[in-house]
């Protein structure tokens, strides 16, 4: 099973939410995909801790309804990147998380064949466009998806994700401007976790309503809940309609928290126990999505703590079957650096000099 | 063959190449309306349109980032650098993103694009705008380079970067934009990666790339009448480097200068000779010299920019002492 | 006599111009200022004409009122820093003018002892701090001049030039958004003469009011008819006291425009000749002063053709002085490089290698 | 002496130089209330003020471009890069204002003032954290490029950039920060631009920076098993380069290996084989051989990553080609 995909879907009513109606499945579909995250990363945070997992590692548990959210709110062809907080968003977007697992684990059957671990991951089937290590660059890498689109007119909108911090770089102002002024179908959509390493938004933004931050640009802005899946889901559609039907990009801000330091090695000890308890257990989007259900009739609690054994037991799996791996073939050291390399030219294809 | 000038085989190169290949796009500052401010692109807009020839605001490195984008979406872009001065703003990208895209997705996504502009100094216009980065970006796996130096290789070596399916850095010159030479006629591609002997000669070998070409063949001039038979050579793709025909010539010679308008530390002579001594060592007569601008930045009074690039003088007293003639 | 002092300053009463007092003298200094830089232009581009000046040329015909509006604003302590069109800047300022003259004509008597040529041109005495070849690369240096005088707290103000082209650059906002947050006192002035080169602002600016390129950082915005040097004076000096005062920085869009080309080489084909004429015809700065002068009784039509005739004279001469002198001595290619040059490592200073 | 960690010991330079002289400021990202991404400033915020210890938003370009205009303005910024990768989007401001700003002004501006932070590869963290870039730096006349590769250097060479009245790139080593030496307990400066023999041999001169020094002397120590009595030249500041140290050493040994962690092509190991030939080409025995990180992106995957850096093996195994030996 994917994050994406459900085995427990129902055939029941479903629920509205805001005049929006969700069924069962989409439901059940959609707080499979968040616990599959939420496990996965745990899993994940436990395999750094054995050293199995090296460099670094950024985990986005309290993000998981962004991801989520933000899928389901997409079309499969509309194109997506991201930062290095990209574990989340490549498995909702439906990727194969033994794939994931493998590449934290720098396996050969890594989805990037272990080259790129936990910062670059891709899917190209599923236009993910990565996993980018330095903050902001996926930002005119977006904007150049978005001029395909644009130049191609093949209706896709690209949805290019970014932090609060990634958010100050120039790139993203110099990106805001061609996207605006060439009206080209993107959504910036900015998670803002409210911290930017160590920096408090506070610390590090004059202007900390980031949703405003296109204004100098013409670009319009929208703030959503992102601890709300069904908010995502239903205010990203209106924002990736907004930007397919032609009339240019638009900024989302999504509020959410992030429960884990930056990285591992962030004991994160610059935020209270007092604001992380708020945000963990007070708004966690899991818990929230379960309680909608359960009030809806759509499950039981009971349902959910079988479904969380049977994640838990999969992902359990899931890094089994990674660990069995073996690391790639040392060959594929000199792999995938050209395309169209010159025989007989210096520095040779697959050797030193 | 016809007559043309560098810039109208640039021009010829793009114009045939987007006819050829609908994904190709050329995208800059002033390439549109403007007609290019070094007038490369002149015409194109009227021949494309606005969709395949745009004028972007002055963000170096947003645009350069857009066409990686652009890329690794299925287009194919030119992106023009009005100098590549200004690409210094736009490294990342080239270097963090393009260079690197096709490795870190394990080949998912390539990167084919062009980048380029005019390099190295041009005439008078200060330390700013004078600086060559061909060593920097030959550093780079994942980057090819390619500096043509006379019109027929700048119109067949960037066709073939068009084509190419990896990210080109081409680096043209704008002194050499005027410059007139004998084009054919008919359709050709420069395979990229393949030096061209521009003179022969058995006493010394001389390398050289893009403007200091036309420079060596001066020196070349000048060393016959001394007596001294140089052999030119021309990489015109400088990553990776055609380094066979150098090492041939270097075994027929015995005695190398390389000669180039950067900065000498780290430079491509550096490369070139510390290559020569791998794999030459034993062909060399005398350690091979090199020929670089001076170690300063660019002045702009006439008489110290002079002295600052390196000059076929230069070249000559080079080979001279490489001869033992000095 | 530089282009900041006059010869000519009488004793009269002066004008009031939106409730603000001009002494005459203030008055006839503003006026010999803007002249005396159109003259100085003029003499340039001949020079160029005759190839006595290379490279890149780019004069500011038509912008005079910004540059002397703004130095009559400043203190003599402020900093000041702009783009490659500097020479208006740096006379306003007070840089003798025989200086920038020889360094147009890369003389070793010039400014920078004919190193920097006509885009970077400096007067460290006179707080003028360049003279920039990379569009927008001042913009940070500029908030560093700011950041100096915060950490000093030296009471001093940075005036940061841009273009209408350089403000779609980056590290612009990289900029507003550090100077907004840690109130820097610096002074962005966007010189808007709504065209970079051959693009008209509206084809490169999703938003071309430039004074609101600052909301999206919350740095305010003030919109002044450069063309007009009372105003910008008057302005200006709000501006400053904003800067001064620890309220931040501020952004002020002048709108100006340039008679001439881009740089001596553009035939500026891209504006039409009406609207080249409506500004230098309709809203020429030098000629709308006059009037306002005249009107004053401050002066005849007979003064000013005198003053002209006197400051062309003047010109001439600098030009004369300027071209007489030799051009630097080859050593100077080798000075300047460091300040600690180290002796016996390589490459060695003053030699190749 | 104290036994420290290369890590303590920049923070005691720049702690001292903070003391020394109110003009100097450390700025960058997380330099202040995080202590530093890899704690080098810990302590410093709390010891120095929130003036003097600056936090930043994510703006490469733009924080570098303001401690150059801090200079100018006669401050003494200390700039932070949580790594040199990021420095690629800073590098207009490094090499066009830095660097030129001296040479533009004719003296009237200097920029005294130091970028640093940890260059080339980590551990496992990926291509677009792992790149060396002082081949670059050095290029750029009007930089100076200084790398320690122990703690006692890595202190008395922070000192010495602080008080320099020029850009210093200084770039540290992350793996090296936890490693611990002796580091004397009185004040010391040590010059910029002289190299340091790390271990005195005859038969091979191995030079080595940075992390490549460490991985030099246990090359050394193999090789001495084997016979092979090897010379570790450090040359601690890359520009200027003390090629006098160097030159001594290979005109004793008449063998050379130079070792770097980065890209070969016109790499740091090319200048030195380069400069080699030049000035000591009747010296050499056998050519210089170089050992650097192999021409592909940094792969994440423990072996891969292993192949792609250089290791103690390939240097001894260099070495005992160049001794032919092998
Ligand atoms: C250009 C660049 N500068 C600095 C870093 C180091 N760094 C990595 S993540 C990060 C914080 C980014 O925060 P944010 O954008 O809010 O994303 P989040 O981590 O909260 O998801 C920093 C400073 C980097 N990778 N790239
Ligand atoms: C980074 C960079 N990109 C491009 C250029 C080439 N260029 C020089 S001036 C200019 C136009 C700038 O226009 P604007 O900022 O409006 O200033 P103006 O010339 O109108 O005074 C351009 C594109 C450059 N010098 N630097
Ligand atoms: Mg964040
Ligand atoms: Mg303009």
């Amino acid at each position: 099973m994917s994050a994406k995909q459900s085995k427990t879907a129902k055939a029941a009513p479903g629920l509205s939410h805001e005049g929006r109606e969700y069924s069962a499945k989409t439901l059940h579909e959609m707080h499979d995909s968040m616990l599959f995250i939420r496990r996965f990363e745990e899993k994940a945070g436990q395999l750094y801790g054995l050293k199995k997992i090296g460099g670094f590692c950024h985990l986005c548990n309290g993000q998981e309804a962004v991801c989520v959210g933000v899928q389901h709110a997409a079309q499969a062809t509309d194109y997506m990147m991201t930062g290095y907080r990209d574990h989340g968003h490549i498995l909702a977007r439906g990727a194969d998380p033994t794939a994931i697992m493998a590449e934290l684990l720098g396996r050969a059957g890594g989805i990037v064949k272990g080259k790129g671990g936990s910062m670059h991951m891709f899917d190209s089937k599923l236009n993910f466009a990565g996993g980018n290590g330095i903050v902001g660059e996926q930002v005119p890498i977006g904007l150049g998806f978005g001029f395909a689109s644009w130049y191609r007119d093949d209706g896709r909108v690209t949805l290019c994700f970014m932090g609060d911090g990634a958010i100050n770089q120039g790139a993203v102002y110099e990106s805001l401007n061609m996207a605006s002024l060439w009206k080209l179908p993107v959504v910036f959509v900015v998670e803002n976790n409210q911290y930017a390493m160590g920096t408090s938004i506070g610390r590090a933004s004059a202007e900390t309503s980031l949703f405003k931050r296109g204004i100098s640009f013409k670009v319009p802005g929208m703030h959503i809940d992102g601890m709300d899946v069904l908010a995502v889901e239903q205010k990203m559609s209106e924002a990736i309609e907004h930007a397919r039907s032609g009339q240019g990009p638009i900024i989302v801000e999504v509020m959410t928290y992030r429960y884990r330091g930056h990285s591992m090695s962030d004991p994160a000890t610059y935020r209270s126990r007092e604001e992380v308890d708020e945000w963990r257990t007070g708004r966690d989007p899991i818990a929230r999505l379960q309680v909608q259900m359960i009030d809806a009739g759509l499950a039981t609690e009971d349902d959910f703590k079988q479904k969380d054994r049977e994640i838990k037991k999969e992902v359990g799996e899931i890094a089994k079957a990674a660990e069995a791996m073996p690391e790639p073939d040392g060959a594929e050291m000199w792999t995938d650096v050209y395309s169209d390399p010159i025989e007989g030219a210096y520095p040779y294809p697959g050797k030193v000099g | 063959m016809s007559k043309i000038t560098y810039r109208e085989a640039l021009n010829q190169a793009m114009c045939e190449e987007m006819r050829r290949d609908e994904r190709v796009f050329l995208m800059g500052e002033e390439v549109a309306e403007y007609n290019g401010a070094y007038k490369v692109s002149q015409g194109m807009l009227e021949k494309f349109g606005s969709k395949r020839v745009i004028d972007t605001p002055i963000t170096e490195l947003g645009f350069a980032g857009l066409g990686v984008g652009a890329a690794m979406a299925g287009l194919r872009p030119i992106i023009e650098f009005m100098t590549w001065n200004f690409a210094i703003l736009a490294l990342d990208q080239i270097v963090n993103a393009a260079a690197k895209m096709k490795y870190m997705s394990a080949g998912q996504y390539n990167v084919p694009m062009v980048f380029r502009g005019a390099g190295g100094s041009a005439a008078r216009v200060g330390s700013q705008h004078s600086q060559s980065l061909e060593n920097w970006l030959a550093n780079v796996p994942g980057l090819k380079v390619v500096m043509p130096s006379n019109p027929a290789d700048a119109k067949g070596l960037l066709k073939a970067a068009i084509r190419d399916n990896d990210t080109v850095c081409f680096i043209e010159n704008e002194i050499n934009y005027g410059d007139v030479g004998e084009v054919p006629d008919e359709e050709y591609i420069i395979p990229l990666g393949k030096a061209d002997i521009k003179r022969v000669g058995s006493d010394v070998t001389i390398v050289a790339h893009s403007r200091m070409t036309g420079f060596a063949l001066l020196a070349a001039e000048e060393l016959a009448k001394q007596g001294i038979e140089a052999e030119v050579v021309d990489p015109r793709t400088i990553k990776p480097l055609d380094e066979n025909t150098i090492l041939a010539s270097v075994a027929k010679t015995n005695r190398c200068v390389v000669a180039e308008e950067g900065w000498r530390f780290a430079g491509i002579g550096a490369e070139i000779s510390a290559r020569i001594m791998e794999k030459g060592f034993d062909n060399l007569d005398a350690p091979v010299a090199r020929v670089t601008g001076k170690d300063v930045p660019m002045a702009y009074a006439a008489n110290l920019e002079r002295m600052t690039l390196p000059s076929v003088a230069d070249i000559v007293e080079a080979a001279r002492v490489v001869c033992n003639r000095a």
